[in-house]
């Protein structure tokens, strides 16, 4: 308990970008039409992968030496990019059905 | 660290706000999408050049090899996929998302030891991690046909079981502080495990809102690892996918009219699963059901639209509806026409006199004889309360009442959407086989709510 | 005051111009109010409908000889006026314009006449507006008559024994009758198409769900919300127009009248010949010489496969409802003439103005 | 194979069997088609109509002679069959049922012949069955001629004159007819009131606008789309029902019918009395002995201020729309009865089966 | 800081977001205020209590003091005024919280200086607490009705140079570092005066955009403030009110129709003015427009509305979205019926027609001379394209040609909302004074599209 | 330029959330049905009250002896305390004409 009172403490302004970030994921999915639901989630899907960015830095830190951080860095990166690329690319194929039509 | 690289991180978290906000907008929501993948292409970009650390060649070798694999690889697919496999690529891709969550755990983990509060943040990020990665893998598989639901007794008891479990083990990790790898492998085991047996019950109707909640997990397993590096763009930026996604995935199950623990847990002990269960017809197909906002996509993506009227919509009174729904489609470049059965409803000229009551254009009421040539062109045929008289039965089936009756041949259109109430059959008392033909979209209700409910869902594309 | 309603004894007639309910409320306001035997039965009023309000049913010449104020509806006939003489007001429709005889007999008996078809087509004088309520029933009616007269029916019915294709109805002048016919035309199903002089009439006619069929019509005009005669350039301009609907038409209705004036002819023999096999044309102006050529007051003749029914009786046949709004607007126009109970008429109000044509024997209009 | 299509002889009966357009249709099949002279003209279809298309206009005696099979409405009669000879196939209405005596005179002659009314009430017959393709324009025409005879109009009106409140139109019987009729009524603006024995009907009936008066009727039943005869008990509770309904209606039209049998009075001369004064009823049922116990067939009658009208000449009156359809079910039943041009019908087949009455001289149903 | 004082703040901060977003749904509203009102006690009492600093108890007894007294003086003010007085109460209050600001600001000046950053902290604390002080006042005076609109040539001119030197001076303290009170003495009067000029000018009727613009500055001196001490909830909650605010006043020009910067600049020079100039009616009245949403929310929360159709219902064929507004309102618990006067329309019984096509229960529509009695208890009429029929001159103006003529009495009822494209007239070519009435609201727009907009706002509500 | 650049990067995460209190304040206000526009203003004008805050800390922090800072901050409690207490009750109170129908 007082550990979390401390971190609490220690990371408050991180806190209040964590509980603002929630607000705000919240208040922009809210009122999206229905048949944005699966664009949206594949588009947010594409933004979990920001996890590439963890991965990366796994990668740029590690011991040239320390191959098993290395390995396991790189299949990260491989998944990861393939989640932002894959993502977005699916998102925007997605969408093209909400092309206006001439 | 870096400066630029900081504002770099800022200018992306912008991006992913701003994207997400256009993405939930028809207009706006390609541009959405691109401006959060340039965001996020930023950070990548700064991420490998403007650290402050040596790095040896060969992990850049290393990391730029990874980048071409993936990119390659994540583009074709995404690429050459089928409009319809989209879905369960997405729920793969998010696997992917979770596994690298979790790897960065493993590896972390090392690192990290001894201070409390990181080890439960990488224990958390492998945790969530490893369910996101199964449980997006067997929702990838079910999506894809290539597993079937399982539903045993009692399994929501042992899934709960297994939850609370793992959550006392990661405690009990926690609590012990030091390194013990050994145990962190079989964390990473039982999490492996609970993300098959999470997915594995749930109905294959049910996935897109388990994807949309795995989805969710992997945003905040991207959260958690920034909290590790105290990376601001993947904390706010995985929150965000965390919170929009959770509420993406209410959302969700709202506009299909059903709980999450409902869909979740509805699934477990076979009870609650009936209304789940479509009927089958003779030749052994299933009923696809619809919702109004699929509905009115396929309508308003279309270029030629028939209406079938039938007795249910004068049941209804949803001739003013059916009447608004057509100017609308009209207006936005559709064309749309009525064909009416000579015995649709229970009067001669039953349709027309509803539909001049809402002032349909006589000119749109197309004759069977008429329209029949060109259901092959129609796009989407919708029948609104008529069964009887788009019975194929009439064509195929001496035994049945109806045989040798003239029908309108909607089975030629490409795509069928039906509006009635339920399975129940029409004057005639027969089943119809064009509930369970594969073009077909059953979508249920009276007819006056649904069309109202299409007409609101159109006005919003 | 003593209210006299008069039997009408015109042919075909079957109102009255006063009915129950509105003596009822004469009544209530402390009017006497006599009606003849019988007035009402042909409207499905009683006489002991009337008894039972308060009203006392008489012989005609006791009528005559109690009351002051004389109500009839059709004009007032040389039968009527041997029993009328100076003390008497008489209301019933006049027509003075075209009647000069009958006013002139009417002054002679030195009695007063106010005309109901004088009402002014200003605002606060609807409510007394006869020829307004009227022609209303008449749209409502020729429609039915028509309907009733085809051999077709209206609506578009497609049915397992084939395909009925929507009768087409033509409706000429779209004055109070003509919007009526449309609403009624529509309501049944008809594909309905108009023309007036009156450009105005468009947006009107459309309100109905109506196709209107617009001529050209610089150089026309209307005054006081009544339409003037038309030149025979735009008579000309107008059968081009509006020929190619007429010859498919499958009833057409024509309510276009001049007051005052012979009714314009809007459809000649040699267009009659060109119409459908069975069609109807129904004319609603024939009393003033009608819109079609061929038709005549009251007959119904048939020419060149054309049925073409001459008539005013469209509102009479609604008896019930027409005898109901005359009176109503005949109790409006006695409310605006007397202050309890009593005469009390301003001549320079423009509603008095013009309906009192005679005065005590004096002619004020013609 | 040669088609004659006669002349009606019944007087009021203004249709034809084969309209021109359907007579096309058949020459086009391969068929030759012969017409009676006249034949055509009440429904507005000319002589030169049919000429036009290829049919050939011929004096009575030559139909009978040269054309194999002979098509009429009504039944064939006495004059008919003295020209009838083995060799003739005859299709009409033959109500068999009620006619034991034609029957035998059409066996006598060794003709063969179809009645349209026997026509079964099932799905793939519908396109055939005159029985509801005339119904429903006598549904139509019935109120039609409601209008046309009430001295009041149909819609509510709020007017300067006052306001016209909705006439109350009930329907006894929401078969084909009764709901053609709610559904016109109601387009017209009327308050529609429908009672039947068959429950199914309540949905029907509130599917176009009317309210409808729910009689209990466990024990009653029906059977093959047609109501069979209520038991008294019903009759009485349906009479507790509807009576309030009955006396305040302002139209009220009688549609029920059993086949085969004489009509249920659903309306006894008490409950006249106590009608509204001047009330319409229009009878459908009045051939079968009418639902009303004052109708009579073909005749107005007036009687306690009520006019009650007996009549199936409701069909008639649209003549143009009545003989399009029923040329359409004559035409579909003969495709159906043909095959190249020759007849080809299998006995143990529904609909032949059950349309087919005499057969070459044998009678095989009554 | 304080651990438990910090928890609190992040509540309280909390608390604001979901009290301001509770405040934009009407039902939720009231709640909100409430929940923002117990957040800001909390912060307040925390402040005072949890503090890791000695106090003297002169200090607690004088903020004891400061509190009551303006807590009493807050509270009467704010229960005794008027209902049509609060708008310009808001903005004394909020000149209050700008003088808050900048006082704070004096104070803290000489503590501060020295750090260029936190002397521009101050600095901006004063500039715009002082400018939201007097820009309030004025605008509370102007509203007051105790202050005329003042214009003067070139005053756009003037009043940039003014704001430019006082950038120009501010930036000037900064760079000069040290402690120079006498210059804050110059810049808080030249901002006090520039936030007299500023509002000045400002129409009348452009108030609450201004004040709206003001409380938004106001958000931002607090945030600042909250900078200057590392106050979260004070940079939070201001921010929250600065953006919100900016946003408020955008949302607010759009609903009158006109830019922001119309607002301000257009009233110099008396030119780009003519826009925003309602018609006047004889009386001098001025016509109030408003919108879909607006009149919605009137009609949803009314008992009793009543429909008043005329011939511009018939022109539109909006027969059939008003019974379904009609449907709408009732299935919301309003009772609704339709006034239809005799003459309504071109011809008698023209709206008969019209609504019965739509299907409208007979019952539901009523005669004049019945409703008539009804109005003084109606909350709202709806007139939808109708005109002469409920023109008062026919009771007030002998001159008129309809006087004497029997119309609809709506000017008894509440409110009155009135539909019809423009300022036209109607059939009997005069104007009307009831658009003018203080009671009615102009909807302008086609009936059909106007009926449909209400229709779904209120599906929304 | 480079003092601010240093400042943001000392204060970053104090940027993070000013940004994203932006971004909440413009979503949770962007769609508010007109008629709230007056209570809507009427509660944000309450909630900038917040400033009391900072006038209380000035007085808390202020030497008893400091007259001048006493009472500058005596009087900003006050003109603070007012627009808290003063914004929230009217606000409540125009907000009574939402009160829902029994
Ligand atoms: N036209 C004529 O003259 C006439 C006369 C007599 C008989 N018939 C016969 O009637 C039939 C007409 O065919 P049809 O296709 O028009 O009708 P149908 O075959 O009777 O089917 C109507 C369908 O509408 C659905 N329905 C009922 N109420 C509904 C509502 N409120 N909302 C949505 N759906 C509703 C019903 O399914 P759910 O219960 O699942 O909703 C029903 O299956 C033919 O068999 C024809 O032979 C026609
Ligand atoms: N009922 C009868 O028998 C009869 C017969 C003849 C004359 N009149 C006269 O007609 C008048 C009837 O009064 P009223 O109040 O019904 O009509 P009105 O006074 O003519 O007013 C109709 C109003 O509707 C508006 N409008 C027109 N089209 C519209 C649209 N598409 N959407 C929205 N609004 C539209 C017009 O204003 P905007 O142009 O600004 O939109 C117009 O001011 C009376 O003066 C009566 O005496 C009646
Ligand atoms: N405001 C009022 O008090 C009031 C009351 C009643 C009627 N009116 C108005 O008065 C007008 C006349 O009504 P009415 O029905 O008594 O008119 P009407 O019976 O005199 O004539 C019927 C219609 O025929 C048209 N017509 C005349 N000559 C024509 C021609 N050559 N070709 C085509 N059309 C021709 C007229 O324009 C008119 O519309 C209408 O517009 C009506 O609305 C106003
Ligand atoms: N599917 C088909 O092919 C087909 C074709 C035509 C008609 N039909 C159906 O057949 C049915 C009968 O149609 P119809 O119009 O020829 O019937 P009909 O003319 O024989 O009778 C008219 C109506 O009167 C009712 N009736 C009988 N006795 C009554 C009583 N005592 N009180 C009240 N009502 C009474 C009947 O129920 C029927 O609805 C209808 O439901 C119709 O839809 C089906």
């Amino acid at each position: 308990m007082n550990e979390l009172l401390e971190f609490i403490s220690n990371n408050l302004e991180l806190i209040y970008i964590l509980i603002l970030a929630i607000f705000i994921g919240v208040e922009l999915i809210k009122n999206v039409p229905s048949v944005l639901h699966t664009p949206l989630m594949s588009g947010a899907n594409a933004l979990s992968g920001v996890v590439i960015v963890g991965a990366l830095l796994v990668m740029l830190q590690a011991n040239p030496k320390d191959y098993l951080s290395l390995g396991l860095g790189f299949v990260a990166v491989v998944l990861g990019i393939i989640n932002v690329i894959g993502g977005f690319a699916v998102t925007d194929r997605m969408l093209q059905m909400f092309k206006k039509k001439k | 660290m870096n400066i630029t690289l900081s504002i770099i991180y800022l200018i992306a978290t912008v991006t992913f706000v701003i994207g997400l906000k256009m993405l939930g907008h028809p207009e706006t929501a390609k541009k959405g999408n691109l401006i959060a993948a340039v965001g996020m292409i930023l950070a990548i970009i700064g991420t490998i050049f403007l650290h402050d650390f040596e790095v040896a060649s060969i992990n850049y070798i290393l990391i730029g090899a990874a980048l071409l694999v993936g990119t390659v690889v994540g583009w074709l697919i995404a690429i050459k996929v089928e409009m319809t496999k989209m879905p369960e690529l997405v729920s793969l891709f998010n696997g992917f998302g979770g596994a690298s969550a979790m790897l960065i755990g493993i590896v972390e983990y090392g690192n990290k030891v001894g201070d409390a509060m990181q080890t439960s943040t990488v224990i958390a990020a492998i945790a969530i991690g490893s369910i996101t990665f199964t449980g997006s893998l067997i929702a990838w598989a079910k999506l894809n046909g290539s597993m079937k639901d399982i539903r045993l007794p009692k399994y929501n008891l042992l899934n709960n079981i297994v939850l609370l479990g793992l959550l006392a083990f990661s405690t009990y990790i926690v609590m012990m502080g030091g390194n013990h790898l050994f145990l962190i492998y079989i964390l990473l085991f039982a999490s492996l495990v609970y993300g098959i047996l999470f997915v594995i019950p749930i109905g294959g109707a049910d996935m897109p809102v388990v994807i949309s909640l795995l989805n969710s997990l992997t945003g905040i397993a991207a959260a958690i690892t920034g909290i590790l590096y105290g990376n601001m763009v993947m904390l706010v930026g995985g929150i965000l996918v965390g919170s929009a996604g959770l509420i993406l995935t209410f959302v969700m199950c709202d506009a299909m009219n059903r709980s999450l623990s409902n869909v979740i847990f509805g699934a477990f002990g076979g009870d609650g699963s009936t209304e789940g269960v479509a009927a089958v017809g003779k030749t052994g197909g299933t009923v696809k059901k619809t919702t109004a906002s699929d509905a009115a996509i396929m309508l308003n993506y279309a270029s030629k639209v028939v209406i079938v009227p039938g007795y249910g919509l004068a049941v209804a009174q949803a001739q003013h509806v059916i009447h608004e729904l057509e100017l609308l489609l009209t207006s936005k470049g559709v064309d749309v026409s009525y064909a009416i059965h000579p015995v649709a409803g229970r009067m001669p000229g039953h349709m027309n006199v509803l539909l001049a009551e809402s002032n349909v254009d006589y000119d749109k009421l197309i004759e069977m004889d008429d329209i029949n040539p060109q259901f092959p062109n129609t796009d989407v045929v919708l029948v609104v309360g008529a069964n009887d008289v788009v019975n194929p039965a009439a064509h195929n089936d001496p035994s049945s009442p109806i045989y040798g009756m003239p029908i309108l041949d909607v089975e030629n259109a490409k795509h069928i959407i039906i509006n009635k109430r339920s399975m129940n059959v029409g004057y005639a008392g027969i089943q119809n086989e064009l509930f369970f033909n594969q073009k077909t979209s059953m979508l249920f209700g009276d007819a006056k709510a649904a069309l109202t409910d299409l007409v609101s869902e159109l006005k919003n594309m | 005051m003593k209210i006299g309603v008069l039997k009408e004894t015109k042919v075909g007639e079957k109102r009255v111009a006063i009915s129950p309910s509105i003596a009822k409320k004469l009544i209530d306001k402390g009017f006497e109010v006599l009606i003849e035997e019988d007035a009402g039965s042909a409207s499905s009023f009683k006489n002991s409908d009337y008894e039972a309000i308060g009203a006392s049913v008489e012989k005609r010449g006791v009528v005559f000889k109690n009351a002051t104020i004389l109500i009839k509806i059709n004009p007032f006939d040389e039968e009527d006026l041997k029993l009328v003489d100076k003390g008497h007001i008489l209301m019933s429709q006049l027509y003075h314009k075209s009647n000069p005889k009958l006013i002139e007999s009417i002054a002679a008996t030195g009695a007063t006449a106010f005309s109901m078809d004088a009402m002014p087509r200003i605002s606060r004088a609807q409510d007394m507006d006869v020829l307004s309520s009227q022609s209303n029933l008449a749209g409502y009616k020729a429609v039915i008559l028509g309907a009733y007269e085809m051999t077709k029916i209206f609506p578009l019915m497609m049915t397992a024994a084939g395909t009925i294709t929507p009768s087409k109805v033509l409706i000429y002048g779209v004055g109070v009758a003509g919007l009526q016919a449309i609403a009624t035309a529509k309501r049944l199903g008809a594909v309905v198409m108009a023309t007036d002089i009156r450009m105005e009439t468009k947006e009107q006619a459309e309100s109905l769900g109506a196709k209107f069929i617009s001529v050209d019509n610089t150089g026309e005009e209307s005054e006081g919300g009544y339409a003037k005669e038309a030149s025979e350039d735009y008579a000309r301009r107008q059968k081009e127009a509006v020929n190619k609907s007429l010859f498919d038409a499958d009833l057409v209705i024509t309510t276009a009248m001049i007051p005052g004036r012979k009714s314009p002819v809007l459809i000649t023999e040699e267009q009659v010949k060109q119409m459908k096999n069975g069609a109807v044309i129904i004319d609603l102006a024939a009393a003033q010489g009608g819109n079609c050529e061929i038709s005549e007051m009251n007959k119904t003749v048939t020419k060149h496969g054309v049925k073409i029914i001459g008539t005013t009786i469209s509102p009479e046949s609604v008896s019930t409802n027409a005898s109901d709004l005359y009176a109503k607007n005949i109790y409006n126009f006695i409310m605006h003439l007397t202050e309890n109970n009593e005469f009390k008429w301003e001549l320079d109000e423009e509603i008095t103005d013009e309906t009192l044509i005679v005065q005590e024997g004096k002619i004020r209009k013609n």
